[in-house]
């Protein structure tokens, strides 16, 4: 199994553990990312990920490859939903496996911040007032764009 | 002039209504390349943490553009 | 069910996600401690938990009140094994459910760090050269006491 | 003079050999009954990071001691 993946199915939170086992580790922290029944004020309703899969997979192992070169833990793995989800439901799973418990905090905090950062991932949310939208695509305009102006 | 293929995600392929297009343009860089298909489409956005890959490989929007580059623009991402 | 518990039989992982699901939640963290087979260079073979439970549960108790209160998180608990236990036996349990990561991270770790330092609780390493020590009672001495001197 | 019960924890218990006794003293203070208890029990170590508590409270090493009081010696502890 690669320690990075994209899957349309549930996740399940419970095979980690076990894959990540190791008598020389005495720490082990798992992070789960549930759909939350609100955002930003808004009652939502479900969601939707978007993945660009072969770049995000491409990108999500190399962010597992840092965590265990920068914190020195022993394992790490990442599983990510694409599709339909409903609240309460398993958006992501970071888990970390360490002999010391720092490391494999800060390693687990690491990965799922980069993942939401890095990763060709969109969230569209569906609100109670039957709306959706691109999560962090609400606030834009001339004066916030990043894109450098080119002449053509 | 080069042909380009362009390729919308998320955000960008609603604003745009497409997922794909292959273009023969002269800008030189993907910063250009975007500004040139916002005249097309009237509704394509230019968001703060937008992001751009070519040929599967993250990258910057000041790269040079080659023949044949495939060029992803990727709206602010939102994982996890 | 409490939010601390000491327990003499094994920790199932696999309940506390479950206990702390919230729909307002949208982090979860959780922390295991496995028996390692190493410490401080030593071969371990299995260890042994004393704890003083009227006090531990209390103490353990008030450390989860102070993290939910401290970091605003919705839900945390706690379970501590007592007795024998053999390498990559499952020692603790820490789970925190929040809206945001941050805090779930910060309460998780709060909770972890606060219970090794606070709580009734003592460790038995048995090693491979047939040796038992108590961790954290190897280096002593009259210079190191924090005891202070009294005069009878 | 005071009648104290006091109790060892763990290592504090195999170097007294005992789980608990009780104590006739004129010590004021769980600091100095701990001394006190040192001279009778030649394995008693004093370590830097042990911990006192008082009728099942954590406490201090200066609190003052009453008479019937509960005392628990707690070496270093190692949760987690």
């Amino acid at each position: 199994m690669n320690r990075f993946e994209i899957t349309a199915q549930a996740i399940d939170p419970d095979v980690f553990r076990q894959r990540l086992l190791d008598p020389a580790c005495g720490a082990y922290v798992q992070f789960d990312g549930w759909v939350r029944n609100h955002n930003e004020g808004q009652r939502v309703l479900r969601l939707e990920y978007e993945v660009y899969e072969p770049l995000a997979v491409k990108e999500g192992q190399g962010i597992i490859d840092e965590a265990i070169e920068r914190f020195g833990v022993n394992n790490a793995c990442c599983v990510h939903r694409s599709g339909l989800l409903e609240i309460t439901d398993l958006a992501v799973v970071v888990a970390v496996s360490s002999p010391h418990r720092d490391a494999a905090f800060q390693a687990c905090r690491y990965i799922i911040d980069e993942t939401k950062a890095r990763l060709p991932i969109w969230k569209k949310e569906h609100y109670e007032n039957g709306e959706a939208e691109w999560v962090n695509c609400k606030h834009h305009g001339p004066g916030s764009s990043t894109i450098p102006q080119a002449n053509l | 002039m080069k042909n380009i293929k362009v390729r919308y995600f998320a955000a960008y392929r609603e604003e745009t209504g497409i997922g794909s297009e292959t273009v023969n343009t002269g800008a030189g860089t993907p910063a250009a390349l975007f500004a040139e298909c916002a005249t097309r489409h009237a509704g394509l956005q230019s968001y703060s943490a937008a992001l751009v890959a070519i040929n599967d490989e993250m990258s910057d929007w000041n790269t040079a553009l080659c023949e044949g580059d495939e060029v992803l623009f990727f709206p602010p991402v939102a994982g996890g």
